[in-house]
């Protein structure tokens, strides 16, 4: 059974247990991605103070990979700088784009190289990264109303 | 019901060379996702490739004897498609899929506003109406959107009742209808619709009736002039026929009057740079090079399920769908979204599991070998009438067997399992 | 001009089966109509069977091991289509031929009437024009005749010279210009036009090009990015791959502001029963299931071409008709359509015969085994211009040979000869 | 050498001698005809006495077969009744039509009979159709005015 590879403890212990999970009230900015191809859905809005990210909420319709994925997001970019959690975005990306050819590196992406095993199931990166565009779209949203 | 001649399942099986492969480190391919796409037997692949190295050349522009070779060759493809859906060859156009076909029909009728007195019965305006239902596949209803946006109609549509039938009591089709749209069979719920009395309504106003056939047609015996519809479309790839060939059916005086979507060479009778004028159908609808080599290879499909004959291969289908709907319902936490019975339906199943998103269900599926489809299968409007943003679908074809359904079924087991919620 | 490296063409011909079939009792066929449609190699057919054998599957529409392998095979097939023209994988949309690719820049145009403020660049209207030339095939001319009568728009075009040149001192460019449209390779008289030069008078006057490349990409090499066009279209049928496949290419910025022509499934990006918004491209411009083993088929031809090289292919085929206008000039009361010497040309030598009309020329040819094009070429204008109803015309492709250019000068010469006129 | 059969010496002597050639004055209909795969043209006009097909004349602008047909044809029904000539037509179009199938009766086509070699090139069918095609347009023209 290869589907623990895809499914690593990690995973599903995210899934089960999401951080970050429903909307909060006050947020800077907010976006709103789907996934065309199956229907999912996530909301997701981020506060920031300064530079800082100082917190990622978000209500999340969608398969085990997408909720786990912005439960772990919440947990990278909450506390860092915006110019930090968009590095561990590109490593993400990167790795779940790669097809298994880029190793992951844990000290950027903690409980993300869970993902690691998804980057070998083209069909499911989107939704691995759902979560992850819709948290680019809400910085560069609150770049913009700040600007 | 049971299969009034059981298929020599085994024999046809053979005949699809995909169907021995394995997947996902060795397991053997279940593939149960005909209703997106079917596979296709060597006699279609062979019928192509000898239509290649013998006749291949430019159908109805060549005087040469292979120009005249792949000319009848791709005619009598038209001619044994017709007969196959009731129809005479000149009402039946080949596009490149069922999609194009249902734009053909949606531009003719925007182009009528420029036509001229001919094609006065197409034009439609503000004040006008289309009426659809709100299980249309996307490719039933994105045009008749974009119809009533380029004209200034309105779209209106049927609701859906709980159990995924067409809801006649609410009442959608007026005086002011010019178009009635359909799918024959529900490529999410399976059910078939009622084609009789819709036509019988759309009649009695004076509306046209498009019936979106890509679900029936590959699964049933299908006569579009019995059905009394005024265009119909399906495609080639859902038929154990080739991809880049769709059919539009059209009654004869319906084509004679409606102008043309593509234009372009083969589908002119004179033309000047300052004017040009039509073909006769099916020719006005088919500009540029057609696609010769689908058309044979769609002909060879047809003659194959001909062969196994179109009652038999509808039977054997509904009993794998009894077998599915059966195992399914028999796993806690599995809701059937679709008629639970085999009345008036056909063989898709979709289903939700309670606490699994479809897309995990699918997953667990495949790493067992089990092909399904997960997400919206394109009828996005019917998921959200349903409440879900997904589901898992499986569909059938000639090819599968009882074994499969069961291997279907205790994949989604192992999926409850798998996630915890058994 | 001699081809740099002369061209295996026997090791080519072994290719392609149907070369080798004889016609009309037992002659070799000597086929010189592949610029109406080219023949096949067995690596292109061999593409289509082994991703049908191994890998079909609805593409960008299933989480299955196989439909995520189709989809790696079309997205393949696209960025080594795209690669071959000097393209990036997302200016690359697939259509059904060539014809289509036309029209769907046409009907954007016309949709982008209601198509909101990011497509306003595109909207015609009274007083606007489209200019063309006189000698385009009419899948590049009736398009635009619709467009203008869609939209209250002119149509324009170039004269054509007595050499079978666009005839550039006759400006027809201007403020009111919104399109120019033209052929890179004439069909009928072989003639290159001037892609730079209108190309500039365009961008001077902010108007799009659009350039006909069916009969540019299959045989010299083309890089879209560049001659710096907006637009092309192109056919895989006549560069040795599949019917049933085109190509649009589409500067990004364009396509991503270009309204959608086909809708339907797998175009959207979210669909309610009240109104629909769109992928981007090339996505958007994709709608229903596409033709997944002819894009594979087409990329395998890309493959095989490139694989003899481009220019070797123009070079070979710039001999032929080197000779071929040689042969041809020498038989008196023949006169070659179009420019008579090799500057700026391709393959395709059109003629007629004094005395003899083309389609009894061509049947002679055909009686000797020599299948060539007799007619209008889809050019009808075209011929008008000449004062001819038809011509004869002979194309060639990598798989022909000098001593098939023989056999088409003697079939003339014995056409002559039966008619009584040499 | 096949040829013979589709240019019998019939068809090459109407060909280079047509019977009818040359728009003549007056006339009852007029008939423009055109193969859209060619470009080949007909003009072709009836004069009527009656029921009595008393005149032809056409100016035909395409190749040997169907210059040779529209002289033939000019041959068969002139001094016919429309009836007849309908026949006639029929005739000539069953046979053309069959692909060699079908056995010509000289005492119905005469020398039509020698455009049953044409049959079997079904891309030159409508070549020796074209001028039957405009004669029936033109007497249903006539009819139309008559009535
Ligand atoms: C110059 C030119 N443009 C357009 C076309 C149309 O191509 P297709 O028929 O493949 O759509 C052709 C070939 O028929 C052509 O030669
Ligand atoms: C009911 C229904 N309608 C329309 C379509 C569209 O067919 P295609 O994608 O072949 O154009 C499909 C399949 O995708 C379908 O199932």
């Amino acid at each position: 059974m290869q589907l623990e590879q895809m499914y690593q403890e990690i995973i599903l212990d995210h899934y089960r247990n999401p951080h970050g999970s429903g909307l909060k009230e006050p947020y800077d900015a907010e976006s709103f991605q789907i996934n065309p191809t199956c229907g999912d859905e996530i909301t997701l809005r981020v506060r920031l103070d300064g530079e800082t990210v100082t917190d990622v909420s978000h209500e999340t319709l969608g398969c085990s990979i997408s909720q786990a994925s912005a439960s772990v997001l919440t947990d990278l970019v909450v506390g860092r700088s915006v110019g930090e959690a968009m590095k561990v975005l590109q490593a993400f990306q990167e790795m779940t784009q790669s097809r298994g050819t880029v190793e992951p590196d844990e000290d950027v992406l903690g409980d993300g190289v869970a993902f690691a095993g998804v980057a070998k199931y083209p069909a499911r990166v989107k939704c691995a990264l759902l979560s992850w565009m819709a948290f680019k779209d809400a910085i560069s949203r609150s770049q913009e109303g700040a600007a | 019901m049971k299969p009034a001649v059981a298929l020599d399942v085994a024999k046809i099986r053979a005949d699809f060379p995909v169907l021995h492969r394995t997947v996902r480190g060795g397991r053997p391919l279940v593939y149960l996702d005909s209703g997106a796409t079917a596979q296709r037997p060597r006699q279609v692949v062979d019928a192509e490739r000898s239509f290649l190295e013998q006749h291949n050349a430019a159908v109805h522009r060549g005087a040469h004897q292979l120009s005249e070779e792949a000319t009848d060759a791709y005619e009598s493809a038209r001619a044994r498609i017709a007969a196959f859906v009731g129809a005479l060859p000149e009402q039946i156009v080949f596009t490149k899929n069922a999609t194009e076909a249902l734009n053909l029909v949606a531009y003719g009728m925007s182009n009528a506003a420029t036509a001229g007195e001919d094609a006065a019965r197409f034009v439609l305006g503000p004040g006008d109406e289309v009426v659809i239902t709100e299980l249309e596949h996307h490719s039933n209803l994105v045009p008749w959107q974009e119809l009533c946006k380029r004209t200034g109609a309105t779209l209106r549509w049927f609701p859906i009742t709980d159990d995924g039938r067409i809801d006649l009591s609410q009442e959608r089709i007026t005086e002011r209808t010019k178009v009635v749209a359909f799918a024959h069979q529900s490529n999410v719920l399976g059910s078939i619709a009622p084609v009789q009395e819709l036509v019988r309504r759309a009649r009695e106003v004076g509306a046209l009736v498009v019936l979106d056939a890509c679900q029936s047609v590959p699964h049933m015996p299908v006569d579009f002039a019995a059905l009394d519809v005024d265009f119909a479309a399906f495609s080639g790839h859902k038929m154990l026929g080739p991809t880049g060939i769709g059919v539009l059916y059209g009654r004869s005086e319906l084509l004679a009057a409606l102008p043309p979507f593509l234009t372009g060479g083969s589908m002119i009778e004179l033309v000047r740079m300052e004017e040009t004028t039509f073909a006769p159908p099916p020719q006005r609808f088919e500009a540029g090079t057609p696609m010769s080599s689908q058309a044979v290879g769609l002909a060879a499909a047809v003659d194959y399920l001909s062969g196994i004959g179109m009652d038999a291969v509808h039977a054997h289908e509904l009993e794998l769908t009894r077998l599915a709907l059966e195992g399914l319902s028999e796993l806690p936490g599995v809701r059937i979204i679709g008629p639970s019975d085999l009345t008036d339906r056909g063989g898709a199943v979709s289903f939700v599991v309670d606490g699994i998103h479809a897309h995990d269900v699918g997953q667990v599926l495949d790493d067992r070998g089990v092909a399904i489809r997960v997400g919206h299968h394109c009828a996005w409007p019917l998921h959200r009438r349903f409440g879900v943003a997904a589901t898992a679908r499986a569909t059938f074809a000639v090819y599968n067997t009882p074994e499969e359904v069961t291997a279907l079924v205790e994949g989604v087991r192992a999926a409850q399992e798998f996630f915890g919620v058994a």
